[in-house]
């Protein structure tokens, strides 16, 4: 078993107004100094040893993301 | 990289001013990439006497675009004014030329209400697609000073079963949903249809109704000199771009990865939340008077409002780009001129209330800039880092594009399909298989309940809505008052429309008509959405033009204008184009909503069940045929306005004097597909007879116009049909709600229970999308 | 009767939908409403407050979670504690969970679809501020509307919750969004502060809603910011 | 400016049904061995160099996670 993130952000090109939400809504909690807020998924995978990086490729391109209006990075990370 | 045969200019160390395009006359543009003709170019160049800068490169090829310009179109739709005759214009406070039509409704109350398409986008991105196809039309309606009240959505989608259908219509229905659910506006009605000619060019069109007092109508037009312009809403960023990507050079836009604009998706992504605000925003500045004129921002964006708002004025306009709050960073001019961001409008100010202006932006955290002024010369100038980029006639990017007389040819292949009668296919014959077939056709995707998409829309919100899904049109009060109301609907067969393409625009108008009839409403106004192939296509500009003849003729004859609408060409994929779907709206009012009649039975027991209208062997077209046999031949089915007329008539009178509980008009399925609507919809069952020489296959599938079935109370079934006899409307008995009963009993068909049937009917788009 | 002495703020957050519903139906229930403002830190003397419908904010981040900060809710925050009632529907709701008024959270509906609907609902609670005019057990028929509406909370909530009899409303036949033991509505406490998910300023004449079975809940209210 | 990243996921015992309609969709398109897949939210933030890790870790808590139903982490990545 090994464990796989996958983070999906919205292109940098693309309007975002989830993390423009909440880059506003902060200063009116009184919290300075965060200038730019991005806002996208992030998935946790438990995946088979025999999956490979291709396949995992894969599937954040075709069912995570929509990468149309999103870019996607997909890692592993030691369980 | 792609391979450039033009040069690029605009750099961050030069700008394509007019000046620097007067001294390199020779310079190559890329204007075909642009979609400009060779002629409109040089037609361009004659205008200006110069070459175009890349900034007006980018305003004439937008603006000139087959969907800003209407260059196709335009000869065939002013048969629509030829058409009109002064008494069906006295209702219209704004008419075909407006951002919306506009209808008088009476007690001081008005009407507006347009379709668009977003066909294209929704198709490469389904969600972010429809959500803002509704955005669009939302602003629209607000450019009128209108508040938006609802929304309607009609949809065509491939094969149901298709692996695509199943990326696409989810999608499209969210978008539809998020956007216009978070912007509070009920959605009240629309269409889903299945046809393999949409399966890669859905169609998706979204309607939008406001409301204004008759006397706050807004127009865009700039006037008055010093009169300031006012950007307001989001910021604008690379959305929807990229056409004009092709302008802006590599070491300019390039990122770090070289990939450059080039690659920019043409995709916008909407801000519901923006847009509702925006709205209330919009609302408070008309109400305060702090507006001369208004224009959205829609397709074309900044080239668009700024033309079309110099150009219905009666001076110049003078524009800052870089007062223009920007989302990306190096923005080029005619990418600022062309973005499409949404959200946006765009108003005239008088000087002295400016201030006011922003405040009111401010107490809705609008962002809200003034970007230039209106001029007392006749161009519209734009300036860019202390440069000229633009400087036009604006009449010539607005109103005076190119107008093509498009060849004009009916195919040959039509008398073929005309020829292919389904007269020949095998009809039921027994009990057992009427009842099968019945039930295989309450399943089929056209004719299933709607739920599944209808569900995850809002149609309680702002407290209004009196009819909605599932029923033939949707309802809603205006006045709390004094109860008065107005109904829509929207409808098209394209099936009958590619048998005939004049009939077929008659016949959606027809049940349009008739939808908003069954509800009780008084049909008033028109508007459409069509949706066709390639303009190039002779055969198509022949299904075009015969449907706009229909549906203006139709509209003549039924005494209702056409208020405006929207052509949508170039739905096709290859050489294939869609089948012509000209999407009819029709608007309605009702004096006292509370006089609405719905669509399911079982008010109280024993009502009659009647039939209204003639019933022929009509299937040409046919839901039947399409889903028996996949047949598509013949012709469609016979349409009479005056009938329809007269149908609406009675209904409205019925309504008014209390003899219907129920109506429903039959359409697509024909009695059969009517009857199961109005039992599960009540969730009452019937007992139906039908006449005694009566074939029960024509009776129950045939789609004969002009029919509607209503429940009527007991003690008013013969003031009711004394009525229509006295008004010559045919009006046969075929049976009884029966409340006790769980079933519909269908003489000569059999014992039908309703959990049956439901599971037949609710069952299908479930299935097929989780 | 002659409740019109009573009034009932309405908030308005930046996305709220279903405010004029809400001030609607306190003036169909006999009541003056009263627009508040989001940014206004003022009650304006309201008897009651009602959280309404919508997507303040845009709600883009969580439901409820930016509009728990607005200037308005802080005063909420101060009269609840002092005991004056607060109703949350759907967005408001959320909200009142979000700023700690209520337990549990919204969380998105199991089908992953927003659902729209007239859902049929069992009175649990019948002696809350908000719910005195409803027979115990009576069924009502009341649109919900929403695409985050999944009432959630640690199981030892919820325990204590059934305990004190403080779940208001429990969803009957068909539960539409997966909500835990089909928990549509609670309350706090001392049956003040009450949210829930269903509209019932979308259920207060035939006409324009499935029936009038929400208008019960706004007479309650009266029946206690008016003594007989 | 420091780049910070806050991921935020459903806690264990909290259905997760957007996590789950992705793990059930994947075998039916032919990827097999993934046997678990949870959603969550995944922020990117700019924030001046002022900032404090006890800031972050409030506006991570009170704004960007619902501690009712939440986890969440914090981290500082060099940009
Ligand atoms: N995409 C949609 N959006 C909203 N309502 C829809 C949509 N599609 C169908 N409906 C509604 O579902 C009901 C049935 O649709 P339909 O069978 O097309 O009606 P009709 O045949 O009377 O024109 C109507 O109330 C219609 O407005
Ligand atoms: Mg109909």
């Amino acid at each position: 078993m090994a464990r796989v993130v996958v983070d999906v952000m919205p292109k940098e090109e693309i309007l975002d107004p989830q993390g423009q939400a909440v880059a506003n809504a902060l200063p009116r909690q009184g919290f300075e100094g965060v200038s730019h807020v991005r806002q996208g998924k992030h998935f946790e995978l438990e995946v088979a040893d025999d999956v490979d990086d291709d396949t995992l490729e894969r599937i954040a391109e075709n069912f995570l993301a929509n990468p149309v209006i999103e870019d996607w990075s997909v890692r592993r990370v030691e369980s | 990289m792609t391979e450039t045969t033009h040069d690029t200019v605009t750099s961050p160390e030069r700008v394509d001013s007019t000046e620097y395009a007067a001294r390199t006359p020779e310079l190559a543009q890329p204007y075909r990439e642009l979609g400009l003709a060779e002629d409109e170019y040089q037609r361009i160049r004659r205008i200006l006497g110069r070459r175009p800068t890349e900034a007006e490169l980018a305003m004439y090829s937008v603006m000139w675009s087959e969907h800003c310009s209407y260059k196709s179109s335009k000869v065939h739709l002013r048969y629509f004014g030829e058409t009109t005759t002064e008494e069906m214009r006295a209702r219209m406070l704004a008419g075909i030329g407006e951002n919306a039509g506009v209808i008088d409704i009476g007690d001081g109350w008005a009407v507006t209400f347009k379709v668009e398409s977003h066909n294209h986008p929704s198709y490469v991105e389904p969600h972010q697609g429809a959500a803002t196809g509704v955005g669009g039309i939302v602003r629209d309606i607000m450019a009128m000073g209108a508040r938006p009240v609802a929304v309607a959505d009609p949809l065509r989608f491939g094969p149901a079963e298709a692996a695509d259908t199943a990326r696409v219509l989810p999608g499209v229905v969210e978008g539809i949903g998020g956007y216009g659910n978070c912007l509070g506006l009920p959605n009240i009605g629309g269409e889903v249809v299945f046809d393999e000619s949409y399966a890669r060019n859905p169609l998706v069109n979204a309607m939008c109704v406001g409301v204004l007092k008759s006397d706050e109508l807004q127009l865009a037009h700039a006037s008055g000199t010093g009169n300031k312009i006012v950007l307001f809403g989001a910021r604008t960023g690379l959305d929807g771009i990229g056409g004009v990507s092709v302008l802006a050079s590599e070491s300019f836009s390039g990122d770090e990865t070289g990939s450059g604009r080039k690659k920019l998706p043409s995709v916008q992504v909407g801000d519901p939340f923006t847009e509702k605000v925006l709205i209330e925003c919009c609302l408070e500045l008309y109400r305060s008077g702090l507006v001369v004129g208004v224009q959205d921002l829609g397709g074309a964006g900044l080239s668009c409002a700024t033309s079309e708002l110099a150009s219905a004025g009666d001076g110049g306009m003078w524009i800052d780009l870089d007062a223009v709050p920007l989302r990306a960073e190096g923005m080029t001019p005619a990418e600022i001129l062309s973005s499409e961001s949404q959200e946006r409008m765009c108003a005239v100010v008088r000087p002295c209330d400016v201030e006011a202006f922003m405040e009111v932006c401010r107490k809705w955290d609008v962002t809200a800039t003034v970007i230039g002024e209106v001029t007392d010369d006749e161009n519209l100038r734009v300036d860019w880092r202390g440069e000229r980029v633009v400087d036009v006639p604006p009449r010539t990017v607005a109103d005076e594009g190119p107008v093509y007389q498009r060849p004009v040819r009916r195919p040959a292949e039509q008398d073929r399909l005309v020829a292919d009668d389904p007269g020949t296919l095998a009809r039921p014959g027994d009990a057992g298989e009427l009842r099968e077939t019945l039930l295989r056709m309450a399943a089929s995707p056209n004719l299933c309940s709607r739920e599944w998409v209808t569900s995850q829309y809002d149609h309680y919100v702002r407290g209004n809505t009196v009819l909605a899904q599932p029923s033939d049109g949707g309802v809603l009060r205006i006045d709390e008052q004094s109860g008065r109301g107005i109904a829509v609907a929207t409808d098209c067969n394209a099936r009958y429309t590619r048998l005939d393409p004049y009939q077929g625009a008659r016949l959606a108008l027809a049940e349009a008509y008739r939808n908003v009839s069954v509800t009780g409403s008084k049909p008033v106004a028109v508007t459409n959405c069509l949706n066709f192939g390639s303009a190039e296509d002779p055969g198509v500009m022949w299904q075009f033009q015969q449907a706009v003849r229909g549906l203006a003729d139709g509209a003549a004859e039924l005494g209702i204008p056409v208020t405006g609408g929207n052509v949508s060409f170039y739905n096709q994929t290859g050489g294939d184009p869609i089948l012509p779907t000209p999407v009819v709206g029709v608007l309605g009012v009702i004096d006292d909503v509370a006089r609405r009649i719905p669509t399911g039975i079982g008010a109280a027991p024993g009502e009659a069940l009647l039939l209204l209208g003639e019933t022929h062997d009509e299937f040409g077209g046919s839901e039947w045929s399409r889903v028996v046999h996949g047949h598509l031949g013949g012709t469609p089915p016979r349409v009479d306005l005056s009938r329809e007329k007269l149908l609406g008539e009675i209904l409205a009178l019925g309504a008014r004097d209390g003899l219907v509980s129920a109506a429903h008009d039959l359409s697509e399925g024909g009695l059969a597909q009517g009857l199961v609507e109005m039992a599960l919809i009540g969730e009452t069952g019937a007992r139906v007879v039908l006449p005694e020489d009566a074939d029960p296959f024509v009776w129950l599938f045939s789609e004969s116009a002009g029919r509607a079935v209503v429940s009527v109370p007991r003690g008013e079934e013969l003031r009711f049909t004394e009525l229509c006899s006295a008004r010559g409307l045919p009006c046969t008995k075929i049976g009884v709600v029966d409340t006790e009963s769980r079933s519909l009993d269908i003489q000569g068909v059999g014992e039908l229970p309703l959990t049956e049937l439901r599971r037949a009917w609710e069952g299908t788009l479930p299935a097929l999308f989780g | 009767m002659s409740a019109a002495g009573a009034s009932i703020g309405v908030i308005t957050f930046p996305g709220s939908l279903d405010d004029g519903d809400a001030r609607r139906a306190v003036r169909r229930a006999g009541a003056t409403p009263v627009a508040l403002w989001h940014a206004d830190a003022d009650l304006h003397g309201v008897d009651a407050v009602i959280v309404p419908g919508g997507f303040s904010y845009g709600d883009y981040l969580r439901c409820g979670a930016i509009a728990k900060f607005a200037p308005v809710m802080t005063e909420v925050l101060r009269a609840a504690e002092h005991g004056m009632p607060v109703l949350g529907v759907c967005n408001g709701f959320q909200v009142l969970c979000e700023a700690g008024l209520l337990p549990g959270a919204l969380t998105r509906n199991a089908g992953l679809h927003y659902v729209c609907r007239d859902q049929w609902l069992r009175a649990e609670n019948t002696t809350s501020t908000w719910t005195t005019r409803y027979e115990p057990g009576a069924e009502l028929l009341i649109p919900v509307k929403h695409g985050e509406g999944r009432y959630v909370a640690e199981e030892s909530t919820l325990d204590e919750l059934e305990g004190e009899g403080r779940v208001l409303f429990r969803y009957v036949e068909d539960n539409p969004n997966g909500s835990s033991r089909d928990i549509a509505g609670v309350t706090d406490a001392r049956g003040r502060v009450a949210g829930l998910m269903p509209h019932p300023e979308h259920a207060i004449d035939p006409l324009t809603g499935p029936t009038d079975d929400g208008l019960g809940m706004f007479l309650s209210a009266l029946d206690t910011l008016v003594p007989a």
